[in-house]
């Protein structure tokens, strides 16, 4: 991009390198939205249809226009500040939310078009992430009042407590791809004609699930919507804000969904890698690959959807439990067989004994097929091993906890 | 030590899961709730004084507006409290066509009902819609046969407004057709789901002998263990007829509540079936021509009618003095005497779950304010 | 073994909690499943039309497509005028003024002209469009099945006057609500024709005919075929506001607010017509204006009728009801007893 | 190419110090804690702007992201334990102010003295880099990238990494231990069905929270 700039119009270096990165920022933001406002509309069609009902049909075609309805209808509203509310932090909550979910942008691929290549890719996104916590605390405490407060906390212990399994949960798709930066994740899921994507392996899917379950309650979905949870504290931090802030905390809320799902696609299934794509390398390849990264964005928001429209919210402490006493020991374990998967399939020297029993490690597109079937054997041994007992404790202790002994009441345990 | 301390929260009469206009003082300590004071009153309509100025059939539109989800039980209720005071008798198949209306609104009731419980504890009102669907159908027969889909007024002192016909029982029929396959949806979204056996699994335990002594009635009674329905306790109408069984909880928490409403569905369908095959001829006259409805003027005397709604009993107590309207007209609303049960209910458990409990009752205001 | 004595049987079932399960995820699967399976036939089957459809999208796109209404469906009270002579059904015999529970509906008899005698006639029929809560009363306990009760429910407007709709805008054809209610009509009108006949002979003049339409001027068929306009006029299709007749000598059953009406609209009319008018009845001195000249609704004797539009606010007699009901029903109770004292002592 | 650098460098550090020096002064409590996470993030933007990208992303991680969040969930716990509003500043600041002088001498003269000689020359090469190769990094220096630190932490400072994880540890244990034991200090709210359980068994007479004992349902019923 910077070059193209330097040829074409002959400009110095750091004005080519001011227009690209200008050019890729509004590109990202105008993408963002556009991609939040078909989000909104997609999810209440699907929810409508499995509400056997049909959804916004009214304005414009199918009712694309309506999301714009809705933001002119925002934007009119009248902005209004509570009355002994902290207004300088009751003005900057939305503002930072939205920064935090923007910048998570800047390294997310779209398809095979990378805005800016960090080495440490993965980790900027869920450590940016994390100061979308920030703007849920600052909201909850700029709106002086009860239920925002209660809701905020109960945002903020939930994203703290959900960011440590979401970051683990990549620790096993770095060890196996040997690098942080997305780009190479991405061109390493490119094997097998485009379908060697990191979910086909045991340890690919457990990290694949267990990090869509995290990211599920970093982006407040059901079953972790607490933080706005309408039924009890009325919209969680949400309550104070009307008119167009409103606007920008829902903007950042579908805009970490849709980060979300972006990276999900591009870390586990591959995103803008599928078959035949560089097989048209070029401009069609990327168009191509392009496509197959929409189509599996919107799959996994589907799934999203699926979930919102069936499971019911989890309380606060239940969504704790399930993050420290389920998500967390699962997600060691899954480092665990990563790390094991990485030594069966490729170490030689260090351990010649792998070598003896199962033949040197095979290349990319030559693989030891004997190291792979035990590589897979062990690592699913391990992880359903891990599972299972995990269920069978948390099981346990909540039969347990149900048949409290009275003498235990007694003493006010 | 650092001394917690608790916050006074007031789930405000207008908050999105209270049903209705009702408001609930909370004192929490951290998540956990310390005390909960119930405030209602805000739908009051001073319905029982109106009992007593107006005639006794200019009453009968009025009763809809109690319990405006089974307009068709309260006139059935209230044309058997009429009936009782006043001696007269209702033809058979009268009877049976308002065994078919009671049990068409149990069916909608606990649809709803459940889908409110269940939007309450999160899962996005889908169930909801699935039984608002069915409620759809069975209101478009409602409105078929009595003019009005909500506010039926259908009941009149010795017979119904309206025969059936028969493409009200083909419809029915063909309704019928379909509820099963509902039912199995229904209790497939959720019943087994891990998270809402979290949500509801020893929440708002109400014990069987507590459960007596607040008096609470319906399901959450028959959720506690005790096996109490009037249909089959003092059976009225032509319920005693009718097989079908009468499901009973176990530990009396929400999770049983649940099990129970949609267990009683099924046996409301079963009641259904058999009403509409023993369902006599027509001609045997649904309005009993002899009762001159306006000008009744039943002997002095006191009448109490009870009657099994989807809520629990609901009765209505008559004294006449010889003239054209009442003299004293109370109405027993089942709503009313669980939701007195809300405050113990909820103490100790979490604030998310104070809304779960308010769901699993099952109340609405227009029965406890009247 | 009759069905009378049949004891029916049933047990107590213990709801099953299966408690003890392992549970790994399977019933939120299988909840996903199901969800996943309405939409799929959501999205691909047919909307369902047979009541036993428990899939695919049921709902109905209001202003376009319209659910047919079933014919016992009460909306608001109507009243009938035979097509054929012209004739209103109503004998104005008070029964549905009684039973109505929230007491909305007001007549007042008509007069015989010369003899000043009761006529089997209403000369003033008002309904509170706004209070009404369409029980159906009214249409059941008619002897003449003069009221019956509507099916058009696009009533909504916002001059709240308007909703105290009086005689011209009450009355519909028998035709019209034979075409919304065909079995109900048929099975009451050769009692409710019987009846009117006998009417007829005992309304000198044409009492029971003028209000609201000349014989023959055929009103402007209330819809027939009800038309699916979605813009549908406010109010519904109105006979038009025709010239009303100067009212007889006032009534004996005259509260004093009806009383007051009446002086304004018999003022009017002089006005009109140079003061030829007929000589105010003073049997009954007016009381001071009773103040229900609400100072909006001006009184306008509509000129030349103008066939099927509504003019707004400008049509019939000021029929505002300032007094909420209940002392207005009481005032005409005392007013009834007063006039039976009078006549009694006279 | 290296003004943008300077320029950017300046505006970064400048932000950073601003943020620094509004923590200590700004009066809300609130906002100071907000003040100090802008800092933090500037800091971490400087350390971008050096191409310590894992250094950066760490920093954002570590400190904008959990210990603010710490920070400003003490102090929002423990509102009126703090004064609020009170300027904190005293007269007597111009001492605070050499202390703070003397002390940042301290630590900014000896880098200056070791690293002083290859100061400039570092700049040259990187200059020189710069313009030929177009990219940030001088050829020649290899940059401490994740690789390195990775290793680094398993091979030479693998002792001292072992001894933080278990203060970690430590840390982690008594945070536990002490929210535990103030648990179970508080007394358990009992709901309906335990009380019932209690009486049923007569265990003890359930007390409510002010620790009054509850009448049982018989007496009330008897009075």
């Amino acid at each position: 991009m910077v070059e193209t700039f330097q040829q074409t119009f002959g400009a110095p270096l750091w004005l080519a390198v001011v227009l690209a990165s200008g050019l890729k920022v509004t590109l990202i933001l105008v993408g963002g939205s556009l991609g939040m406002m078909f989000l909104t509309w997609y999810e209440r069609r699907a929810i409508a249809y499995m509400q056997d009902r049909r959804g916004p049909n009214r304005v414009g075609p199918q009712g694309s226009l309506q999301p714009i309805a809705e933001a002119i209808k925002t934007m009119t509203k009248e902005d209004t500040t509570p009355l002994e509310a902290d207004r300088v932090v009751h003005f900057l909550a939305p503002v930072v939310m939205l920064a935090a979910t923007v910048l998570t942008f800047a390294i997310i691929p779209w398809g095979n078009l990378f805005p800016s290549d960090l080495s440490v890719g993965v980790l900027f996104f869920v450590a940016i992430g994390g100061l979308h916590t920030l703007g849920m605390l600052m909201a909850g405490w700029g709106s002086n009042n009860k239920f925002a407060l209660l809701g905020g906390m109960r945002g903020v212990a939930q994203m703290v407590s959900y960011e440590i399994p979401q970051v683990m949960a990549v620790i096993p798709i770095v060890l196996m791809t040997g690098t942080m930066s997305m780009q190479r994740i991405v061109e390493s899921q490119s094997g097998f004609g485009g379908l060697g994507w990191n979910v086909f392996t045991p340890v690919g899917f457990f990290a694949f699930a267990l990090f869509f379950v995290a990211s599920l309650a970093e982006g407040e979905r059901t079953p972790f919507d607490i933080p706005e949870a309408d039924s009890e504290i009325v919209a969680g931090y949400m309550t104070e804000y009307t008119g167009m802030k409103f606007a920008v905390f829902y903007l950042a809320n579908y805009m970490t969904n849709l980060a979300i799902c972006f990276i999900t696609a591009s870390i586990f299934l591959g995103g803008g890698n599928g078959p035949g794509v560089n097989e048209l390398g070029g401009f069609l390849g990327g168009f191509l690959s392009l496509i197959y990264f929409f189509i599996k964005a919107l799959f996994l928001f589907f799934i999203m959807v699926l979930i919102r429209a069936t499971v019911p919210r989890l309380r606060v402490d239940q969504l704790m439990g399930f993050a420290w006493k389920f998500l967390l020991p699962l997600v060691l374990v899954n480092i665990l067989s990563s790390a094991l998967w990485v030594a069966i399939i490729r170490w030689d020297q260090q351990a010649q004994i792998f070598t003896q029993w199962f033949g040197a490690p095979g290349t990319a597109d030559a693989p030891n097929f004997v190291r792979l079937g035990v590589a897979v054997a062990v690592t699913i041994m391990i992880n359903l091993g891990a599972l299972v007992m995990v269920m069978g404790l948390n099981n346990r202790a909540s039969q347990a906890r149900m048949h409290t002994t009275d003498e235990e009441l007694a003493l006010g345990l | 030590m650092l001394k917690t301390e608790e916050l006074r929260i007031n789930i405000g009469p207008q908050h999105p899961s209270t049903h209705g206009v009702f408001r609930m003082l909370v004192t929490v300590d951290g998540e956990t709730l310390v005390d909960l004071k119930p405030v209602f009153g805000y739908l009051h309509r001073n319905h029982e004084q109106l009992g007593e100025v107006n005639s006794y059939l200019q009453n009968m539109p009025f009763t809809d507006r109690l319990d405006y989800f089974n307009s068709m039980i309260n006139n059935h209720a209230y044309a058997r409290s009429v009936e009782m005071l006043a001696g007269i008798e209702v033809p058979e198949r009268a009877q049976y066509i308002r065994v078919i209306m009671d049990e068409l609104s149990r069916i909608l009731n606990h649809a709803t009902a459940l889908g409110f419980m269940l939007g309450d504890m999160g899962a996005w009102q889908t169930a909801l819609l699935w039984g608002l669907r069915e409620r759809e159908k069975i209101l478009d027969l409602f409105e078929y046969v009595s003019g009005a889909r909500m506010m039926c007024n259908y009941a009149r002192f010795g017979g119904v407004a309206r025969d059936i016909d028969d493409y009200f029982i083909t419809e029915t029929r063909k309704l019928m057709d379909g509820l099963p396959h509902y039912f199995d949806d229904f209790e497939g979204l959720l019943t087994n789901s891990e998270i809402m056996l979290a949500r509801a699994r020893n929440i708002g335990v109400l014990p069987k002998e507590l459960a007596l002594s607040y008096s609470v009635t319906g399901p959450v009674l028959r959720a506690s263990g005790v096996p109490y329905d009037i249909r089959r306790a003092e059976p009225y109408a032509v319920y005693d007829r009718f097989d079908f069984d009468i499901p009973v909880g176990t530990v009396g928490d929400v999770y049983d509540r649940f099990l129970v409403r949609i267990a009683e569905m099924r046996q409301a369908y079963r009641i259904l079936e058999q009403a509409f095959q023993q369902l006599p001829e027509a001609g045997g006259g649904h309005i009993n021509p002899k009762v001159k409805q306006q000008s009744l003027k039943p002997p002095i005397g006191e009448a109490y009618a009870r009657v099994e709604s989807p809520k629990g009993e609901l009765g209505f107590y008559l004294v006449s003095d010889g003239t054209g309207n009442a003299y004293r007209y109370k109405v027993r609303a089942p709503s009313f005497i669980n939701l007195t049960a809300l405050a113990d209910m909820c103490k100790g458990y979490k604030l998310a779950d104070a809304m779960v409990i308010l769901g699993s009752i099952d109340i609405v205001m227009g029965e406890v304010d009247r | 073994m009759t069905l009378a004595n049949r004891q029916g049987t049933g047990a107590v079932v213990p709801v099953e909690r299966n408690d003890q399960r392992f549970r790994a995820g399977q019933g939120t699967a299988a909840g996903l499943s199901i969800v996943f399976r309405k939409f799929r036939k959501a999205l691909f089957g047919k909307p369902n039309s047979d009541r036993s459809d428990t899939e695919g999208q049921f709902n109905v796109q209001y202003p376009e497509e319209r659910l047919s209404l079933p014919e016992a469906y009460r909306n608001m009270p109507i009243l009938l005028f035979d097509d054929a002579t012209g004739h209103e059904l109503c004998t104005s015999c008070f029964q549905c003024e009684r039973v109505c529970p929230p007491q909305v509906i007001h007549i007042t008899q008509a007069k015989d002209p010369a003899t000043g005698k009761p006529v089997p006639s209403a000369a003033e029929f008002i309904i509170e469009y706004d209070t009404c809560m369409s029980c159906g009363y009214c249409a059941e306990v008619c002897p003449f099945d003069a009221i019956k009760m509507d099916h058009d429910y696009e009533l909504s407007t916002s001059n709240h006057p308007e909703l105290d709709v009086n005689y011209n805008r009450l009355l519909r054809p028998v035709s019209y609500y034979e075409t919304i209610a065909p079995t109900l009509w048929n099975d009451v009108r050769e009692s409710a024709m019987k009846k009117l006949q006998n009417n007829i002979k005992r309304r000198p003049g044409a009492i029971g005919v003028d209000h609201g339409q000349k014989v023959g001027a055929k009103a402007a068929p209330a819809a027939v075929a009800r038309p699916a306009d979605p813009a549908g006029a406010g109010a519904s299709a109105v006979v038009p506001a025709a010239k009303r007749a100067p009212v007889a000598a006032i009534g004996k059953t005259m509260s004093e607010e009806k009383l007051a009406k009446l002086q304004s609209i018999r003022a009017d009319n002089q006005a009109k017509r140079g003061g030829a008018g007929a000589p105010v009845d003073s049997a009954h001195a007016v009381e001071a204006a009773v103040g229900v000249q609400p100072d909006t609704a001006q009184v306008a004797a509509p000129d030349a009728a103008t066939p099927g539009s509504v003019a707004p606010g400008a049509t019939g007699p000021v029929a505002a009801v300032g007094t909420s009901m209940s002392e207005e029903k009481r005032a005409k109770l005392e007013a009834i007893r007063a006039a039976k004292r009078a006549q009694g002592g006279e | 190419m290296n003004y943008i650098v300077v320029v950017i460098f300046l505006i970064l550090s400048a932000i950073t110090l601003v943020s620094g020096v509004m923590v200590v002064t700004v009066k809300n409590i609130i906002h100071s804690a907000l003040w100090l996470i802008a800092s933090f993030i500037g800091v971490a933007a400087l350390y971008l702007l050096m191409e310590a990208e894992f250094l950066a992303v760490v920093q954002i991680l570590v400190y904008a992201g959990a210990v603010s969040i710490l920070v400003l969930f003490a102090i929002m716990l423990t509102r009126h334990v703090t004064g609020e509003g009170t300027r904190m500043l005293y007269e007597r600041w111009w001492v605070a102010l050499v202390v703070a002088l003397v002390l940042f001498g301290a630590v900014i003269t000896p880098t200056i003295w070791q690293q002083g000689a290859n100061w400039d020359a570092a700049a040259t090469a990187a200059q020189a880099s710069i313009t030929a190769t177009g990219e940030g990094s001088p050829a020649g220096t290899a940059v401490a990238s994740t690789i390195n630190i990775g290793e680094s932490f398993m091979r030479e400072y693998l002792l001292p990494f072992e001894i933080a994880s278990v203060l970690l540890l430590m840390a982690l244990i008594g945070a536990i231990a002490i929210a535990f034991e103030e648990r179970t200090g508080r007394r358990r709210v009992l709901t309906l069905a335990e009380e019932y359980a209690l009486k049923q068994r007569g265990i003890v007479e359930p007390r409510d929270a002010e620790g009054a004992v509850v009448p049982s349902i018989e007496a009330e019923q008897a009075l």
